[in-house]
């Protein structure tokens, strides 16, 4: 259907409409200015912006919608993997191509989205892992035993699934590390604080606290702290946190928090990308993953948090 | 003797008017202002039905419980289980697609029974029955299975994406693709189900009585109508219509995860009450609720078509847009009250 | 003997002061360090001691809530979402627009008092709703719900603004040398003022006046519009401070996760509380208590290790046990059914 | 005649209490075929609950019913139940759906169907033609609520007489029916009796009961006094059973005003009006004047009264108070100035069903005081007592909710509460609704009590006997203007109903 794509409208600027999440975080508004600052007139787009309040259903009404104000592509970062059967196919029937960013569909037909951009949750995990291990090597610890706790997040959540997944990875090729409990903190600082409370009365000696956002985190050192703890490089618990957003470096200049993985919101440039080698009618590979960093207490942290956009 | 009776006319019957000429007013403004985006396409309307096809039916249900002077908060929850279920059954458990759905409906009467029984005989208050309801609901769906399951069930999956194509109104798109109208099957169980709803509740005895429990119980009670009994059976046919309710949601979207449908209880309460039912009960026809949903819908394809709100706006604006129309039909009503006074 | 249980029975907090001693029973039992109190950094330290802490919030807006039940047989669904509006506004203000600041930009007082009115502010156009514009109060605080936390974003831009400053965690957190967390305090002073207002004027024999009946309320010279507009300002305004110790305890606005779902748990903590939701007679102090049972039984399923998302259900099943065992009617039924039984005994004793 | 007429109903040895009172002890009663048998007694004597604890309202304690042609005794656990066996009942506060048409209340839960579906057209053509056999005009498919209470209470008697049931209960039925209505309300009965219905009828006019009844049934106190024929038992002797002592008939009373109003006018109107219920309206009252309002239903006098208390506000025409001009914007402001207002919706406008009788007491005192300023629980307690006291409320308790009073024992409560604001004008719309002979009089000893220390009334009554002995003047309304103003001698029943009839005068 790409080759038979019209000629841009009148104005001959290429039509996107893009449904976003929501703002739910730090992480989704940064990503949402990426793709707004991409996305202008001066680059030759004209963006059709929804969000859905975190709500699959206003996703699927916004595609409707997208489907009939005939863009020429369709970009959604989706709340949820599952239940896009239904509407990509009505996208399908339309002509119009659609694109993934940030999360995966779960849908029987591949051939019904043409292409994915995004992070990827499980190597985070797996990063995440791999510096713990290279971190207690450098303590000296590699022998002792490690407890370990995880604040995951909203459960269910692709974010929650991959990072849970790739650092059990790691555990499992550890016999010495421990997981005491997991339990969600449903990526908020609050609820974080609230769990950390609660494992901080049951388990006494916890080694590491793994948090799979940095809200968590933050909420996490809180409740460290008012336990009469201590955490971070020189404290008596390794945080080990995802994202890695401006406050994570503020915390780990602070010397409180060990690492935070990133994840990379700024998906615009590259959906942009992939949209002017359609529109050449080149193909383009099904999976794209962004380049994902680990920053940890050892980095030049206010040098690099001088370069970094969010 | 000769009676001076003040003028002839009846609520009901005025806020739906209303209702309905907002709703018009409303979408001829949208065809006007976004006239160069297509919101003036057939699609465009009948969108508004599939999108809401679920909401209708459960915005039905909360009337019928609305009329007898309660509320159901647990509808979104509910919805979120029926989904969960489906899902489960029929990717886990190797269930049919035609078992799982008698499965769900059969719960929702199950469920519908529980509430009304707490509410009706035990007396207990129907908002935090319902509150409860939906705590059970929502925690149940977590306890099914914390994974977002996708439905694969060839059958459900036929149900789901089987258009019905309309005669006229087609057009082609800029791609060069005739797009041709279409709804499906889920418009026509919620339009179907919407005047049975209304039939009952206007032509028999259980509807009548369900009227006249929510304009006063004791007087319903002192007249010799099995109040109890009347308010169980409206919670059931809730809980069935939610459970109606909750397969058109899956059908539209194919899935079963434990955020699913969050809020939704809102909006089925505020599309009841913008079409003219009152939570005070005793008032109320669902075919306002059917118009106060369409406007749900309409403000909300008017952010869609707008197309550069960021989140913050969006939400203000359709608060916005609700509060206007809130307050709007809260005004005409009081005037044409006073007028009558 | 008898007559003096009986006398004990019929007090109307008997039955919310049982259900929290329940849930803390089975503590006892589950999680035997629950009730464990320890002194760290000279601050108390313990279960117990967060259960009373995280309830403070609930306490403030369960007692505003009470008032708003209580005037206008309806409820408040957007204290959760005003909570968020507070916050932002304080931070904006403390922070100057910025993300993340380590001083002050404008002095604290300035942002609580500017909190303090956008609760209050908040509140005052939902009984603007509710009393002059007789819009039904859960329709009227609807539209509020909806845009309150699209404000809230609107003015932190959509990122979570942080205040940096020692001081700021104070009202969230423990001042140094009082051994328990500031919130704590303010919810009991809350209750305090606010249960010493309704005792010594009469505020409180008003509310339960218009709530019952508005027009004979009117005809013997209260002005019922008022009393709904006053109950709604004042739920906003304890809004407002529940938001500012929801603030302060993360030293942030987070438009989306402030008070998110309170709302409910707040009209529940009411209704646990024995009150009706049909408006009129209340009890703050039945409120509060539900405020602190409800805590109690979160706090509890953490401690058990329940997920989050489980937790539900769980609470569901004590909600309708509890409300069941308060309910009238089932307590007729139980009288008729062991009178029966009793009955019978002695006809087999015959 | 007595001896082809079988007993229908029997109840035995019936006892009810609620936490407090013994409403009802050991009460016997029975009633025959064909009969109309008047259930007497004072306000809280328990009549409304043996109706009750009869037609399974509430649940009865001890005690058998049995009803003609079933052989064992009945248990009526709900309306509904009664409802089946053939009893019908109009239930003292008038007891219908607001939201449902006029046809609907009639009908609901018996509606008229077609092809399994309920036919509104004959349902409302029924309705229509059963409500013009009572000489109603109405448009039945009106939302109910939109009429006055008399029409509601029309509603409902038309209701419970269709229903063509053995037993037929009308608690107080009349009490805010006009004379008109009486008439043909006991048209209908004595038709209903021919047929065989046994009728218990409730009310607290005497004339009706030697005008209808055949048998008289005096319950005092919850307790049985015992049953008479009417003819045996003379008006004197049926108030001093009733009340348990000698009574002072009520022809004497106007002798007890000592005074004669002074010249100074402490309300005057001056073309008040509202658009659509009175025309505009010109009246004058002086201090300690009692002013009656005449008129048939419907006729403007409570609109009248709500315009001057500022319930409602007047659209044309000015008000003045001791010479002020004066304008309302909430009662408060009347209350200020000195007015108290006794409105005729008990139920709606008057009590404040859950508060206690202490409460509902003190609390227009409490709202002239302001907020800020509560009075003690000693004060209030004292004031309370004081009208329990003086107004002979039955209570078991100060504290009691008010709704678990008995219906004329609230409206003395109310009473009580204005009383106690001492207030220099009082508008009284139908005070002795629902109140017992005993307690009538003494409410009309105290309206010219008041009168004589100088507050001045306006009393509002459909018993215009009542007016005649409290009233120095008399306003007569018809259609909300006025048609004629009365006092001294021209006062008389003729006259009064020559003007409500539309004679030239
Ligand atoms: N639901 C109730 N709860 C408590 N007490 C009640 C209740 N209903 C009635 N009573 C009490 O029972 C007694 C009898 O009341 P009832 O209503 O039968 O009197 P009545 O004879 O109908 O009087 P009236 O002429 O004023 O209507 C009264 O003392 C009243 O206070
Ligand atoms: N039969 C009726 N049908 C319709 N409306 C009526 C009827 N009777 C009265 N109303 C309305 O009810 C209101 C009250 O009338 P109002 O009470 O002033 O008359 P009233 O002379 O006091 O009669 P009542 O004896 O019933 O108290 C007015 O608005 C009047 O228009
Ligand atoms: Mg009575
Ligand atoms: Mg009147």
């Amino acid at each position: 259907a790409q080759e038979s794509a019209a000629p841009a409208a009148s104005d001959n600027l290429i039509v996107v409409g893009y449904a976003q999440v929501g703002a739910e975080s730090d992480w989704r508004t940064a990503n949402t200015q990426s793709f707004k600052s991409t996305f202008t007139e001066a680059n030759g787009y004209r963006l059709i912006f929804d969000d859905a309040q975190q709500k699959q259903e206003n996703q699927i009404k916004a595609i409707r919608s997208f489907i009939q104000q005939d863009v020429d592509y369709i970009v959604v970062a989706p709340v949820v993997e599952t239940g896009w059967e239904t509407v990509l196919k009505e996208a399908k029937d339309a002509g119009i191509p659609v694109i993934l960013s940030d999360r995966m569909m779960d849908v029987s037909d591949p051939s019904l989205y043409t292409c994915w951009v995004g992070g990827n949750f499980i190597k985070e995990g797996e990063d995440a892992g791999k510096w713990l291990i290279d971190y207690l090597k450098k303590q000296g610890r590699s022998n002792e035993k490690i407890n370990i706790v995880t604040l995951q997040g909203t459960i269910g959540a692709s974010a929650q699934i991959g990072r849970t997944e790739g650092f059990g990875n790691i555990v499992k090729t550890q016999p010495n590390w421990n997981m005491l409990a997991m339990q969600t903190g449903e990526f908020t600082q609050a609820k974080g604080q609230e769990v950390m409370e609660s494992f901080l009365k049951s388990y006494p000696d916890i080694d590491v606290v793994v948090a799979e956002n940095d809200n968590m985190a933050f909420g996490a050192i809180d409740a460290i702290k008012a336990a009469g703890k201590t955490c971070g490089p020189n404290g008596d618990i390794i945080i080990i946190s995802f994202d890695a957003v401006a406050a994570a470096f503020d915390s780990m200049i602070a010397g409180d928090m060990n690492v935070s993985v990133e994840c990379n919101p700024l998906h615009g440039p590259r959906v942009a990308e992939i949209i002017q080698k359609l529109e050449k009618g080149e193909t383009v590979d099904k999976i794209q993953y962004v380049v994902e960093e680990v920053f940890d207490t050892s980095m030049d942290l206010p040098a690099v948090k001088a370069t970094r956009l969010y | 003797m000769k009676l001076r009776r003040k003028k002839a006319f009846n609520e009901t019957t005025f806020l739906l008017t209303i209702t309905i000429t907002l709703f018009f007013a409303m979408y001829i403004a949208g065809m006007i202002v976004f006239k160069n985006n297509g919101f003036a396409r057939l699609q465009v309307f009948l969108n508004l039905f599939i999108s809401n096809a679920s909401l209708i039916v459960i915005a039905a249900g909360m009337t019928v419980v609305m009329i007898t002077g309660g509320i159901d908060i647990s509808v979104g929850s509910f919805v979120a289980m029926s989904c969960m279920m489906l899902a489960h059954m029929m990717e886990r458990s190797g269930y049919g697609a035609i078992h799982s759905v008698l499965i769900v409906l059969l719960t929702g009467i199950v469920f519908g029974f529980v509430q009304g029984y707490l509410v009706s005989y035990l007396k207990i208050q129907p908002f935090i029955v319902t509150l409860a309801g939906m705590f059970f609901a929502r925690g149940m769906t977590a306890i099914i299975s914390q994974d977002m399951i996708s439905i694969k069930n060839p059958m459900f999956l036929s149900w789901a994406t089987h258009k019905i194509y309309l005669p006229f109104g087609g057009y082609t798109n800029r791609k060069g693709v005739l797009v041709i109208p279409y709804i499906y099957p889920t418009v026509i169980i919620a339009l179907i189900a919407l005047v049975v709803i209304w039939a009952l509740l206007r032509y028999t005895k259980f509807g009548r009585r369900i009227y006249a429990i929510g304009g006063s119980e004791t007087s319903a009670l002192l007249m010799g109508l099995n109040v109890r009994r009347t308010r169980l059976f409206a919670y059931i046919l809730d809980g069935f219509l939610c459970a109606i309710g909750g397969i058109l949601f899956c059908l539209n979207t194919c899935s079963g995860f434990v955020e699913q449908a969050k809020g939704l209880e809102m909006e089925a309460i505020a599309g009841a009450v913008i079409g003219g039912t009152l939570l005070t009960g005793g008032v109320g026809n669902v075919f306002g609720s059917l118009f106060g949903v369409l406007i749900k819908g309409t403000i909300e394809t008017f952010i869609t078509f707008q197309g550069t709100l960021s989140s913050w706006w969006t939400r203000i604006t359709i608060a916005a847009l609700l509060a206007f129309f809130i307050i709007l039909q809260s005004l005409l009503a009081s005037s044409k009250l006073k007028k009558r006074r | 003997m008898n007559e003096k249980l009986k006398r004990i029975t019929h007090y109307r907090l008997f039955l919310p002061l049982i259900c929290l001693a329940l849930v803390l029973l089975v503590n006892m039992i589950k999680t035997p360090t629950f009730f464990h109190l320890s002194i760290k950094n000279g601050v108390l330290y313990g279960y117990t001691v967060d259960v009373v802490n995280r309830a403070s919030e609930l306490v403030i807006l369960a007692v505003g809530m009470t008032l708003v039940v209580a005037s206008s047989a309806g409820t408040d669904i957007s204290v959760g979402a005003v909570m968020a509006v507070a916050g932002a506004v304080c931070c904006y203000i403390l922070s100057g627009g910025a993300v993340s600041v380590n001083e002050y930009h404008a002095p604290w007082i300035l942002g609580l008092l500017a909190a303090l009115v956008a609760g209050t502010v908040c509140g005052a156009w939902n009984g603007f709703l509710v009393s002059r514009m007789k819009i039904q109060p859960m329709v009227a605080t609807l539209i509020l719900f909806t845009a309150g936390r699209g404000i809230a974003q609107l003015i932190t831009k959509g990122q979570i603004t942080y205040i940096r400053v020692e001081s700021f965690k104070l009202l969230g957190a423990n001042i140094p040398g009082i051994p328990l967390p500031t919130p704590i305090f303010i919810a009991i002073i809350v209750v305090l003022i606010t249960s010493i207002v309704l005792k010594k004027t009469a505020l409180g024999l008003y509310i339960e006046a218009v709530g019952i009946n508005p027009t004979a309320s009117r005809n013997v010279g209260i002005k019922s519009k008022q009393i709904i507009f006053f109950t709604y300002t004042f739920c906003g305004l304890l809004a407002g401070i529940a938001g500012m110790i929801a603030t302060s305890r993360i030293y942030s606005a987070d438009a989306n996760n402030i008070g998110l779902n309170m709302e409910l748990d707040a009209i529940l903590a009411v209704a646990l509380g024995g009150n009706s939701l049909g408006g009129g007679k209340f009890s703050i102090s039945g409120s509060v208590i539900g405020a602190y049972t409800i805590q109690a039984l979160t706090t509890t399923l953490y401690a058990m290790g329940v997920s989050a998302d489980q937790i539900p259900v769980y609470k569901a099943i004590v909600v309708v046990i509890i409300v069941t065992l308060q309910s009238e009617e089932f307590n007729r039924y139980m009288r008729k059914f062991s009178a029966r039984f009793a009955a019978r005994k002695a006809e087999v004793a015959k | 005649m007595e001896e082809h007429q079988h007993v229908v109903l029997t109840m035995r040895g019936i006892c009810k209490s609620f936490p407090g009172v013994k409403a009802l002890q050991d009460v016997d009663f029975t009633l025959r075929t064909g009969e109309i048998h008047a259930l007497m007694g004072e306000n809280g004597a328990g009549k409304s609950t043996l109706i009750k604890v009869l037609t399974g309202v509430y649940e009865l304690d001890k005690g058998e019913i049995r009803l003609e042609g079933i052989d064992h005794p009945i248990v009526n656990r709900s309306p509904e139940e009664a409802q089946s066996k053939g009893i019908s009942t109009v239930y003292q506060e008038v007891n219908l759906c607001p939201n449902l048409s006029v046809a609907e209340n009639i009908y609901i839960g018996r509606e008229p169907k077609k092809f399994g579906r309920i036919d509104w057209k004959t349902m409302n053509r029924l309705g229509a033609e059963l409500l013009k056999s009572l000489d109603i005009d109405v448009d039945v498919t009106v939302p109910l609520g939109h009429y006055s209470i008399a029409l509601q209470q029309m509603v409902a008697i038309a209701r419970a007489v269709d229903m063509s049931a053995k037993v037929l209960i009308l608690d107080e039925p009349t009490s805010s029916l006009d004379e008109l209505e009486v008439e043909k309300l006991f048209t209908l009965m004595r038709k209903l009796k021919g047929q065989g219905v046994g009728i218990i009828f409730v009310t607290h006019f005497l004339e009706q009961v030697y005008e209808v009844c055949d048998r008289i049934t005096v319950l005092r106190n919850g307790q049985l006094v015992g049953e008479y024929p009417v003819a045996q038992l003379p008006r004197l002797q049926l108030v001093a059973k009733m009340m348990g002592k000698d009574f002072d008939d009520l022809a004497s009373i106007k002798s007890l005003r000592k005074h004669t109003p002074a010249e100074d006018v402490v309300i005057s109107t001056e073309r008040l009006g509202h658009s659509g219920t009175i025309k505009p309206f010109d009246l004058q009252i002086q201090k300690g004047q009692v002013v009656g309002l005449a008129g048939l239903l419907g006729s403007g006098r409570s609109e009248l009264a709500r315009c001057i208390y500022g319930t409602d506000r007047p659209d044309s025409g000015k008000l003045h108070v001791d010479g002020r001009e004066f304008a309302a914007s909430h009662p408060i402001d009347s209350m200020h100035a000195g007015m108290a207002y006794l409105p005729e919706d008990r139920k709606n406008e008057g009590i404040i069903a859950d508060l206690s009788v202490r409460e509902n007491i003190m609390i227009a005192l409490q709202a002239k005081r302001g907020v800020f300023k509560l009075l003690s629980r000693k004060e209030q307690e004292e004031f309370t007592d004081k009208y329990i006291d003086l107004l002979q409320i039955k209570t078991s308790d100060r504290d009691a909710p008010v709704k678990s009073l008995s219906g004329g024992n609230q409206q003395k409560v109310i009473l009580g509460r204005w009383l106690l604001t001492e207030p220099d004008f009082f508008i009284l719309d139908e005070p002795t609704r629902g109140i017992d002979v005993g307690t009538k009089t003494e409410i009309q000893k105290l309206v010219l009590q008041l009168a004589d220390q100088g507050t001045s009334v306006m009393f509002i009554s459909s018993e215009i006997d009542e007016m005649l002995r409290t009233c120095d003047k008399m306003e007569v309304l018809r259609d909300g203007a006025k048609v004629a103003e009365l006092d001294g001698d021209r006062m008389s029943q003729e006259s009064i109903m020559a003007s409500i009839a539309g004679g030239e005068r």
